[in-house]
């Protein structure tokens, strides 16, 4: 783990911006997640600041909780490709590589193999965030290939079910039916099935969900990441509805939310006996972690 | 992971002028891929990703038995050119040495990414071997789609034959790697021509390698987690705001330009300059790059044996474009030939207005679709610009 | 000498450097306005500036910024003792290369992506990039001289910068050192009184305080978003 | 062009069909040139080199560098090596001998006479030769594979035009069956694990090649083609 490059240098530390300054006292890097994590995400300024989304824009809020799960932060590198997502996504302090059009998860599989031929003995985490066009429609095959490959990084798939950074036309992902532009009669085939296809191509852990509550995106999230540091890709399929081409009210996203987790967005986990193995490993030991510093403040507290 | 185990090999690192100019050579007889391999092997490359075409798939997969052979750490056959050429940025941003090539179709589709690369600061090197882009398909040569790269703001090389191949490609690591250019060289030959056709090619030992990567002398940080910022997003979207205008974008897209001309220093220093030109001041100066420059080289030498004024210049770097070279080694001419290997005439048009006297540039002669230029074509534009009578039958 | 880069404003959509044939100065030389000298002239020239031209800055950028690297120490002790020399000399630094939406406060940083704002709001007429990635310099060199009239020094641990007025190339720690003693010689010889004197600590805004926010203020999903610490969150559904 | 430059210089077209080694010719030739010390470049043709479709390759042959590149447009050179590129036109250059140079040499592979007779006239205004001969049946006869004919065909050239001697074509002929520096498509490589399982050892394959070849130098030499008749055939 390495902080040195976000560490100021002593002689100028006064000289900088106080939120620099920060970014390593309070920010999220080089913390646990007890310390950090999504419960905490309001203290963050890199996680706080003014999204350039639309009001009430599920996804900026997703996109938060996705930061704030991160297991390393200092160590992580995102990838996105045009749509909203990226306005939001490179607001964060950690690094953001804007590609071509649809091209994340063929960039993550250069850059995945890349680190590891660089530091083979680091851990450093690669994942891609993308919306539903950029995912499914014109990066699929760059999706799919990297899957069949077995690329180790993380697809997340931010979910609107149009495109709504040009204006609202109707993708592979919006459900069948819907009135959108350049659908103007309906849309007049199915919603494609991004979980069954990534399951064929060879994901190792995939999870559909609406992310309403808050302890069990980050899970995912975190599990999605351990996992394909080992084992093989993992997928994210989330709903982060669009309240403007969608027309949703924004004081009813949350309960439109609400209602896509019961309806299409079922919660829905799936996982290899691999990546099984790796979760409760990993989990087992963060549990044992924060009972050792649980005791180590009961200690402290009695001395 | 592969149960293969590849070997682990003990080279000596050296400066590219060391291994260009001053490390023995020794001759081999070998088609163009193998040359445009054998240079990546002795290159040091990292990462080597590519989507087969023909006539690229040669290079690529000799390529590929260079990393079983543990030259290249490594490597693999990507879902088509864009994917490969996304591949190719993402890895570049982590700071490793990468390679791919294609050819004609392969190019065109990877050609958004490419476009990309040179603003991303991407100083990989890509091969072209060049093949007809248009339809009907057809795998023959033709440098047609040299032209759509005219403008990516990459450097370009042309090589001539098999040792330009070898040469050119081991050059451009080093051209492309240097923190004043740091954009990426394309080094194109034509397809089959030479990469199917063997010819001398003077090569190093491979136990000789170019000195590694090192991607913190760089003008952009690598994203590697490493190097600060951390608060990096290396290729921002440019949006206009209260705050912002379009001119970052326009003093970007200068300094990839600025970054493309300070390589002209470079090409001089590795290859000598960006032009060769043979019998400086004749009346009719031919004028050619790649596989044409060969041809056009055999005219010449025709031409001197019966004594005819006619020079020849052999153009190496299409960009930066040695305009100020052309000028020079055309002050002098009556007329110019430039023999392509395509039907737009890129270099014609290039060359037409890079001298203050256009009019004395002869169209052609031309050949495209995979069409051989025979020296006789250019022996025929020799005779009638002269007004020698001969007895050429084409 | 003729100047072929000049302290701007050049004007709406500048000529770059290199396209007036501007190249980069060679090992043990500098650049000056466009022309190769010797570092001691270039560093001559740009003294003078510092000492003459309003609110001389020094811009330092992430490479110095950061304990990321051994010589990181060396440079930034050897960039605040010449700052310390130069009369009134402000340090803004150039912390990352994002740019700053929805704004930037200009007082606390520069960004290369909308420079001038930092140079115009401050009104600085000459100025020093240390340690800034030389794309990143290249950028914020040209946008400054088409939009300012600001005088621009480039130290630079590589090549240097054609756009820069004044250029000093594959810098050192000693080289700043040099620069410093150039900048008091000048300074004396100019008779300006100075005493030793570290700059300003840098003026950024005070913290928000999100203590009179109220969930209200985030409407529906204001518990996912305005957490506080020791607030416990339950299952929303 | 000078007249008297030609001869130094050879440009070769091989017309015959998929599956009778005229890729494979084209590369132990250029590799024969440079065992002599001399220079050759070759361009293989690339496509659809499927079994008896038609295939041609181009060989330059010099004792000075070559720049030149791409098919040989103006032979001086055609290497025939089945009727049917003659007589049913199986060739990518119709007639066979388009583009052919005065003074130049036609070998063709045959068991009868293939030239019509307005085949004979264009051929004799360029004061052309034409070898005829059945290279097959040697091939046969010797190697005991018709897939040696190839090796009949060099031979004949070679034994005509002297360029080199029977030790700079069996190291070619070596290298080809015994390194690994050859660059072909996938079905040239299949085809000879199919020749070696024939002859058991790659040694045997070697030594039957150039039975082949020292045969047709044999042959070669007992014929002077300079002002000979148009047409000079051999039996076999």
């Amino acid at each position: 783990m390495s902080l040195a490059y976000i560490t100021p240098s002593e002689r100028f530390k006064k000289y900088l911006p106080k939120d620099y300054v920060e970014l390593i006292d309070f920010g999220p890097f080089g913390k646990t997640q007890e310390e950090a994590g999504p419960g905490n995400m309001g203290q963050f300024k890199e996680l706080m600041e003014e999204h350039p989304m639309c009001s009430g824009c599920w996804m900026a809020y997703y996109i938060r909780l996705i930061f704030a799960s991160l297991p390393c932060p200092e160590e992580t590198v995102t990838i996105g490709t045009a749509g909203c997502g990226r306005l939001a996504i490179s607001q964060a302090a950690v690094p953001f590589i804007y590609g071509n059009y649809g091209d994340q998860n063929a960039m993550a599989s250069g850059l995945t193999r890349a680190f590891r031929l660089r530091f083979p003995d680091k851990t450093k985490d690669v994942i891609t965030i993308a919306g539903d066009g950029g995912t499914m429609d014109i990066g699929f095959s760059m999706t799919m290939h990297s899957w069949i490959r077995g690329e180790r990084f993380t697809t997340i798939m931010l979910d609107n079910e149009v495109y709504g950074n040009t204006g609202g036309q109707s993708s592979g992902m919006s459900p069948k039916g819907a009135v959108l532009k350049m659908a103007p009669m309906g849309k007049d085939f199915e919603k494609m099935p991004a979980t069954d296809l990534a399951k064929a191509a060879g994901c190792v852990y995939i999870v559909r969900m609406s992310p309403t509550n808050i302890k069990a995106a980050a899970k995912v999230i975190r599990r999605a990441i351990f996992v394909a540091r080992e084992v093989g890709p993992t997928f994210i399929h989330a709903y982060t509805s669009c309240n403007i081409e969608y027309s949703i009210p924004t004081e009813d996203v949350f309960a439109d939310a609400i209602e896509l987790g019961k309806g299409r967005f079922k919660f829905d986990e799936y996982m290899t006996d691999e990546a099984k193995i790796v979760i409760e490993r990993v989990e087992g030991e963060e549990k044992a972690a924060r009972k050792a510093r649980k005791a180590a403040k009961v200690a402290e507290a009695v001395n | 992971m592969s149960a293969v185990q590849r070997p682990v090999l003990n080279k000596k690192q050296v400066e590219m002028n060391y291994l260009l100019h001053e490390a023995p050579r020794e001759k081999h007889f070998i088609t163009g891929a193998q040359a445009m391999s054998e240079a990546v092997k002795r290159a040091n490359v990292d990462m080597a990703i590519a989507y087969p075409i023909t006539p690229q798939s040669e290079v690529m997969h000799l390529v590929g038995d260079v990393f079983a052979q543990g030259h290249i750490k490594e490597y693999y056959r990507a879902e088509e050119e864009l994917g490969t050429m996304s591949a190719i940025a993402g890895a570049s941003r982590a700071g490793v040495r990468l390679f791919t090539a294609t050819s004609g179709p392969g190019l065109i589709r990877g050609l958004e990414a490419i476009a990309s690369w040179p603003g991303h600061r991407v100083p990989a090197v890509l091969g072209i071997l060049t093949r007809v882009i248009n339809a009907p398909l057809s795998i023959q040569p033709d440098n047609l789609e040299m032209a759509y790269m005219l403008y990516s703001g990459a450097v370009m090389l042309h090589a001539e034959n098999q040792q330009d191949t070898f040469d050119f490609t081991l050059a451009a690591f080093a051209i492309a790697e240097k923190v004043d250019v740091y954009i990426p060289v394309a080094v194109a030959t034509e397809g089959f021509f030479v990469t199917h056709a063997k010819g001398y090619v003077d090569m190093m030992s491979e136990d000789l390698v170019y000195k590694e990567f090192d991607p913190v002398a760089s003008p952009v940080p690598a994203m590697d987690n490493e190097t600060p910022p951390a608060r990096i997003q290396r290729d921002a979207p440019v949006q206009k705001s209260n705050f912002m205008s379009y001119l970052i974008h326009s003093v970007w897209q200068q300094e990839i330009w600025d970054s493309n001309s300070r390589a002209m220093k470079y090409i001089y220093e590795y290859l000598g300059g960006p032009v060769e030109v043979l019998n400086p001041g004749s009346d009719i100066m031919l004028l050619a790059s790649g596989c044409a420059a060969a041809q056009a080289r055999e005219a010449h030498r025709y031409a001197q044996e019966e004594g005819l004024s006619v020079g020849l210049v052999k153009v190496k770097a299409i960009r930066p474009f040695p305009r100020t070279e052309i000028r020079e080694a055309l002050a002098a001419a009556k007329t110019v030939i430039v023999p392509e290997h395509n039907i737009v005439g890129w270099l014609c048009t290039e060359v037409k207005a890079a001298i203050p006297n256009g009019g004395i540039v002869h169209e052609g002669p031309r050949v495209f679709g995979g069409m051989t230029l025979p020296v006789e074509l250019i022996m025929f534009e020799i005779y009638e610009a002269l007004g020698i009578e001969h007895t050429i039958k084409l | 000498m003729t100047k072929i880069v000049e302290v701007g404003p050049a004007g709406y959509m500048p000529t770059s450097a290199p396209a007036m044939g501007v190249e980069l100065a060679p090992e043990g030389s500098a650049l000056l306005y466009g022309n190769t000298v010797t570092p001691e002239e270039a560093m001559r020239d740009a003294a003078i500036a510092l000492l003459t031209r309003k609110n001389p800055t020094i811009f330092p950028g992430p490479q110095v910024l950061w304990d990321w690297k051994e010589d990181v120490a060396e440079k930034s002790a050897a960039i605040l003792e010449l700052a310390s020399e130069i009369p009134n000399c402000k340090i803004i630094p150039m912390p990352d290369y994002r740019p700053k939406y929805p704004k930037i406060d200009v007082k606390a940083e520069i960004n290369p992506n909308h420079p001038n704002l930092t140079i115009l709001d401050n009104r600085i007429e000459a100025c020093i990039f240390v340690g800034v990635h030389c794309h990143y310099a290249n950028l914020t060199l040209r946008m400054v001289r088409a939009g300012t009239n600001c005088y621009t020094v480039a130290l630079c641990a590589y090549m240097g910068h054609e756009e820069a007025m004044a250029s000093i190339r594959d810098l050192h720690a000693s080289d700043i050192a040099k620069f410093k003693e150039i900048v008091i010689e000048e300074r004396n010889k100019l008779g300006i009184k100075w005493e030793t004197t570290l700059p300003p600590e840098n003026p950024s805004l005070p913290k928000e305080d999100n203590s009179t926010l109220s969930p209200a203020d985030y409407g529906e999903y204001r518990s996912l978003i305005m957490t506080k610490k020791g607030e416990h969150i339950t299952d929303s559904e | 062009m000078a007249e008297n430059k030609k001869r130094e210089r050879y440009n070769i077209r091989i017309s015959g069909l998929g599956g009778q080694g005229v890729v494979t010719t084209a590369h132990i030739l250029g590799a024969t040139m440079d065992n002599a010390g001399k220079y050759a470049s070759l361009v293989p043709f690339f496509g659809s080199e499927k079994r008896m479709a038609p295939v041609e390759a181009y060989v330059r042959a010099s004792s000075d560098p070559i720049y030149e590149v791409g098919e040989v447009v103006y032979p001086d050179i055609i290497l025939i090596y089945h009727s049917q590129v003659v007589t049913h036109g199986k060739s990518y250059t119709m007639p066979f001998y388009t583009g052919l140079k005065p003074n130049s040499l036609i070998i063709i592979n045959t068991d009868f006479d293939v030239l019509t007779e307005d085949d004979m006239k264009v051929l004799n205004d360029l004061n052309a030769t034409v070898v005829q001969f059945d290279a097959t049946k040697l091939a046969k006869k010797i190697a005991g594979t018709e897939l040696a004919t190839n090796m009949a065909m060099m031979g004949m050239l070679l034994g005509l035009t002297k360029l080199v001697t029977t030790a700079h074509i069996e190291a070619a002929v070596r290298e080809r069956f015994l390194g690994n520096s050859f660059v072909a498509s996938g079905g040239t490589a299949s085809l000879d694990s199919a020749i070696e399982k024939k002859f058991k050892k790659k040694e045997q394959l070697l030594t039957a090649n150039m039975d082949v070849i020292n045969q047709t130098f044999e042959m070669a030499n007992s014929v002077d083609i300079s002002g000979s008749e148009l047409i000079v055939r051999f039996d076999v």
